[in-house]
């Protein structure tokens, strides 16, 4: 449930407000549900509300311990298929 | 009589009682705009002469909000979308006709817009709007204005196309990015409103059929993924043969707007409009000269080979994913609506 | 697109599954539960199934806030639609679900209901400031991941001092369901046996992972927050499995990157300020739900369409052999119904979980019906 | 998906949105009722040969409320009022295209008696619908069913008609009474309901049109005067020959209740529309074997020579009165509306 | 059609018009009113003038009420049209009529005004019940004829309880009209000479021949009461010929098929329960004029648009070079208007007596273009 | 001013309405301002109400009249074309 989609803030318009970018497209978002953003921030947006701030560095913890699960993989399938 | 007021006027009921009000709107806003000698003659019914060869007949009506949109408007949509139409049939479209639903109230100043870039677009097409029709509803029953077009056009002797030739092993090409009249037309809905470097794809495509058609004869069908999108219009043209077809995700050209709106309204880019693309389906020995001349063609830069068509009784059309998985492209089933989960 | 299209790899994918495949005992078997219509979604787009081992299967959950709608509200809207000088608006997702005697709210429209689509509830205060004259009534529904932006719109109608708006409010509470889909009668009696549970992405931005812990603490069923991108999911699925290998059950978090512990702190407070907890709700097919939804709190009466209107509860009248009560459950699959497919297709749904494309039947008659048995999806 | 709900269900949006619903529509109510070859093959044009010869092409798009009235429905008045703008051509009309724009919620039992009106009138006119198009509009955006038509046919060799001809001495015939489909409409508005035993003239002329031309190919022109009325279309010829004419009141069939309508409402019937009736223009020398011929056609039995054409710079079209007097006949000022003084 | 077509005989008329011209005395000229625009029509529509000799000339006076409305009211009215939740419905004629700024009701409906055309005004009623949240102004228009419809359907709505009915009243008086042509400076002036009215057809079938009668005493000027088909007309003109040969002034009644002298009491009955006289109301052409117009009673007030909505009175703004207060005071023809034809006709009517088929200008467009100068028409 | 028609009252359906017939249609219309009328009857038709109804004898007087005043015209232009 609950279609949202990471964007990044572009311009900060007031409390409520800002303009959000991605993949291109433009859009003015409603940010009164989170504090101190900043442009350039990403955001999970939903129904047109800023829900929450992604953080970058998770993101990239995440993203390299997902590149080193599939080379593990990658070294185990490698072995086995020396195996048989 | 005083002279129509383009400026601030607007369509009254009785611009189409048939009197001298309806003469007036035709002679200074419809007749001049799209001025052509078979106009210009009055008749309730234009004479030609057609080169010899299969006669081709398609009818479009063309009801969209907003009326005006980056890219085109109705009026150069209604040209395009039945010139297409025509041209879908391997065929030279030669004469256009066109009815006019207004509604009451409507500004002049809009329906000169629209009739001036009708006229443009006729114009840059080579097919003259040759006779027309228009009706005056009143408000509340209409919106704005409805325009049908409907061509006729000549098939080169030696040609025959059909959306029920497609056999397997024949290649599928698509001649450029999906989804951009859909997507432009829903960013301008109040509401959802969102800019982007998009506007619809809204153009005439007979231009590139005639290159098509001249280099590669044995072509099986054309067909312009309209309403429905890529993903309906394969499918019809699937079951319509008798076929399966399977495409490839990443050989489907799809701007990043209309990916990024798409995915932040929950649509899928195969099921959204397009005005100014075409599906061609072709033996698969021609399928690379046919690839050439279409990316040799303004209209076709982008063209790609998006996948073959298979024997498949169930007549499914699958998609090997950008992700590497395999997917159904059913039917458009239902409406195509905003979502939020 | 930026934290997107890094976790949509296939390559990736693919050595993730392997991983799964190498780390899953073939001795047992993993049933695990996507809570989340967003992840039901996600499985059959990317065809997840197809790179999972045959002992770690999926069963769909009921958290799509279309499906789990009992049709006696949806009923309630659609009356609410057809008085006349009532405009009612809601999400595209609401409209095609059909409700008693198979209207849906687009055929209300069709027959001259004033019906609109919205994307933000903030056109909903737009729509009644337009007009004046009439009614205008906010079909809200959703978990709690659209719930705050419902509140700030109320919050906003007092601000504004509208007189003629209010929301019918059908705001659901995803712990709730997790509690009562562990509380079914056949979780009780054992046919439903859910090893683990794959907890929701979006929902969890808004409440953190916190409220998550009574689940592992409880019944001892493991629990990871998974983002809706593909290799999110994977990565909770071998999450999983490790916890069910190594005999732990906890809360864990693969979606670090939008969830916290604490989550939307604001958006808590908002909601909080707007809403109270109502006594007991009716979810299709987990029956009335103590503590499972939310209601406007007195302050906002005025707000609040069910006091406005003085609506009355409607018990719908369901396709008796619709078996989407079940399916939410997670105790049966789409296959075993037998409208499945004909007569029941997204084109012409019977239930709501072929309407909303997180619907299980809906996903998998989009993604699913090619493989025709290839696929064991469920129980 | 289960079938259409012909009895009950009605028209809703995603019938329009290119799906599957809207093929299901397009099958089961359209190409069930209209079937022929060119629409069974599923294209989005029809492809026909034509007999040699000029083609003529028009275009009619139909309003009407209400939609169905004695004599006849909107699907029967779209097939004859484009017929007959072909045919006024002196041409054989040949095949029509039509499209569809219906609004949401229309009850699809009243869409599938239109289309089958429409049918039955383009099967007994031998001009078969090969191609359409179908839109839906949001309730509100549209009244029922609006249908566009348009029609090709082709001029025997040989032939020339356009209503620039008239010369002064030429005669001016009318194929029967006047004001009988406009007062049947009125007779329907809520509020004036008069009940009379009248019903449009709704009919096509072709058949008639091609006595007249086989046996007196010097005819100058034909106009059906539909909209604007006798009255209005005569303007019409004499502004586009630059003649005048000078009409006998006496020799123009009126039926009786038709006059009453008029007396009551305030009305002139000379600028009630009209649907299955023909103005022919002849040289003086053809009037009398034009009007036997036209006597001896079913939809020519009321014909009259109405009056002449004469020189006149001003292009006024006048009228010897039945009371003895002379009056013009000014072009349509306005809508005619129903009056009290 | 009987009583129609028997009165339309061209062969009587030819046989009754050179009785006139033997019976007129070349030596004197018969300038004679007739007040009512059904005889202007009438005397186009059949090419009276070309029948009649150059001495007896015909000159056209207000008796049409659209033509007389002043365009204050008018304004007043498409002022109520644009309220939003209102409906005003009004007779066909008035809906091209220019009013200030050339807005007519038409164009205001064009632009969103809820205008509807009635044919009669019990239709108003129907549209007031099936409008129940809207407010249905009847906009009534009319001479004595039209006075006793609306004066029924009013005290309909009263006996039906309508609450969201009232009516904007412009009914106007035929003999107060007629003095006021008799006072107007012209006529006081001697340059509009006026020998003889022909009087209205059924106005009299209402009011009967009796309240005539002081024009005969006051003004010496006779009165024959003529039907509206041609040979009732060219009778009268014989009547008044004969009177004025024998130095008569009488009221004459040429109309005995349908006039008595004292007319319809019962609707006049009726017009007296629901109306009232105003103190002055203002015609176009002939100004203020005391008591010639009607107003609803204070015991009908609810019913009274003017009063229920509070109407400001408004002053239009005339065209300047429109001739039609001459025309309707007799003094000019529509010839005199250099707009007259360009850019003035039926079709971009400047003023209103170019949009009733009534008012002289249209009639004289419509059947009189023709003969360019060969008519003489008025003076 | 004040279009009105002569029909027929063919059935009277109440005290205020009733069928009227002219020239082979028929209306309902309203008879509120008109006592004892019957079938038969010619009335003045207004806005669909019965204004007055019409007095066949005077119809017929006129009309004598009318043809009267013809006669004479005629016997005196045929005096008149003797004459010169
Ligand atoms: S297939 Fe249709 S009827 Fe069956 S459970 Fe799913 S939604 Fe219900
Ligand atoms: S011609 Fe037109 S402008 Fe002149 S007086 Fe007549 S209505 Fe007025
Ligand atoms: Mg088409
Ligand atoms: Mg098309
Ligand atoms: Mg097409
Ligand atoms: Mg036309
Ligand atoms: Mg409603
Ligand atoms: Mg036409
Ligand atoms: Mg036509
Ligand atoms: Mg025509
Ligand atoms: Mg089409
Ligand atoms: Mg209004």
């Amino acid at each position: 449930m609950c279609l949202a989609i990471p964007v990044r803030i572009e311009e900060l318009l007031d409390e409520q407000s800002a303009v959000a970018c991605i993949g291109g497209l433009r859009k003015t978002i409603n940010v009164a549900l989170l504090d101190d953003l900043k442009v350039g921030d990403y955001v999970i947006l939903h129904v047109g509300f800023a829900l929450q701030k992604l953080d970058e560095t998770e993101a990239q913890r995440t993203l390299a311990l997902l590149a080193e699960l599939g080379q593990l993989a990658e070294a185990e399938q490698a072995a086995q298929g020396e195996a048989p | 009589m005083s002279r129509l007021d383009l400026k601030n006027g607007s369509v009254e009921m009785v611009h189409g009682s048939g009197g001298r009000a309806m003469g007036q709107l035709i002679e200074e806003l419809f007749a001049r705009a799209l001025r052509n000698e078979w106009l210009d003659q009055g008749n309730d019914q234009a004479q030609f002469e057609l080169p010899p060869g299969r006669v081709v007949m398609a009818t479009d009506s063309h009801v969209i909000s907003p009326l005006f949109f980056p890219g085109g408007d109705i009026g150069s949509l209604a040209v395009h979308g039945t010139i297409n139409d025509v041209a879908m049939a391997g065929a030279r479209p030669c004469y256009l006709a066109a009815g006019f639903i207004l509604e009451e109230g409507f500004p002049l100043a809009d329906l000169a817009r629209i009739v001036e870039s009708m006229a443009a677009a006729a114009r840059e097409a080579g097919v003259p709007v040759v006779t027309g029709d228009t009706k005056v509803v009143e408000r509340g029953k209409g919106d704005g204005v409805f325009i049908t077009t409907t061509g006729v056009g000549v098939v080169p002797p030696g040609l025959y196309l059909s959306g029920d030739r497609a056999r397997p092993g024949d290649r599928i090409l698509l001649s450029g990015s999906i989804g951009d009249h859909g997507v432009t037309i829903l960013s301008l809905r109040e509401g959802l409103g969102f800019e982007a470097d998009i506007g619809s794809d809204s153009q005439a495509l007979h231009g590139l059929v005639a290159a098509m058609v001249e280099a590669v004869p044995q072509i099986r069908c054309l067909r312009d993924p309209t309403r429905g999108g890529l993903g309906n219009t394969l499918n019809e043209l699937a079951r319509q043969s008798g076929v399966g077809m399977q495409l490839v995700e990443r050989a489907i050209p799809l701007r990043e707007p209309v990916r990024a709106a798409c995915e932040f309204l929950g649509l899928d880019p195969l099921y959204v409009a397009n005005e100014g693309k075409l599906i061609a389906i072709c033996p698969a020995e021609q399928a690379e000269r046919l690839l050439e001349v279409m990316r040799e063609h303004p209209q076709g830069r982008e063209a790609a080979i998006i996948g073959t068509v298979v024997a498949d009784e169930r007549r499914f059309v699958q998609m090997e994913t950008l992700f590497g998985g395999s997917r159904m492209v059913d039917w458009l089933n239902g409406e195509q609506l905003p979502r939020i989960c | 697109m930026k934290y997107v299209d890094e976790f949509r790899d296939g390559a990736t994918a693919r050595q993730l599954a392997a991983r799964i495949a190498a780390e899953a005992d073939p001795a047992r078997a993993y049933r695990l539960m996507e809570f989340c219509g967003g992840h039901t979604h996600a499985i059959f787009r990317y065809g997840i199934p197809d790179l999972l081992p045959a002992n770690v299967r999926l069963i769909h959950g009921p958290g799509c806030p279309v499906c789990v709608m009992p049709i006696g509200r949806l009923d309630m809207a659609i009356d609410l639609a057809r008085r006349p000088e009532l405009i009612l608006c809601t999400y595209g997702d609401m409209l095609r679900v059909p409700a008693s005697g198979r209207i849906s709210l687009l055929k209300a429209r069709a027959e001259g209901a004033a019906v609109r689509m919205l994307y933000s509830p903030v056109e909903a205060l737009k729509l009644a400031q337009d007009n004046p004259s009439k009614e205008v009534v906010f079909f809200a529904i959703g978990f709690e991941t659209t719930t705050p932006p419902t509140a700030l719109v109320i919050e906003q109608a007092q601000k504004l001092g509208l007189t003629n708006f209010s929301v019918f409010c059908n705001h659901v509470l995803t712990p709730a369901a997790m509690h009562a889909i562990l509380a079914t009668p056949e979780a009780r009696a054992g046919t439903l046996q859910l090893d683990g549970f794959i907890g929701p992405a979006h929902v969890s931005t808004v409440i953190g992972s916190a409220p998550y812990a009574p689940f592992p603490q409880q019944y001892g069923t493991p629990l990871v927050i998974a983002g809706f991108e593909p290799l999110d999911l994977l990565q909770a699925l071998l999450m999983l499995v490790r916890q069910l290998n190594e005999g732990r059950a906890e809360v864990e978090n693969q979606f670090t990157r939008a969830v916290t512990a604490e989550g939307n702190r604001k958006a808590k407070a908002l909601t909080e300020r707007v809403f109270e907890v109502r006594e007991s709700f009716e979810w299709r097919g987990l029956g009335a739900v103590p503590h499972s939804a939310l209601q406007i709190r007195a302050e906002f009466a005025e707000f609040d369409a069910e006091r406005r209107f003085a609506l009355e509860p409607r018990t719908g009248l369901e396709n008796k052999a619709c078996e989407c009560p079940a399916i939410l459950r997670g105790a049966k699959s789409p296959r075993d119904c037998r409208l499945f497919g004909n007569p029941c297709s997204p084109d012409n749904p019977l239930g709501s979980c072929m309407v909303s494309s997180e619907g299980a039947c809906a996903a998998w008659y989009a993604y699913g019906r090619q493989r025709q048995g290839a696929v064991e999806v469920a129980r």
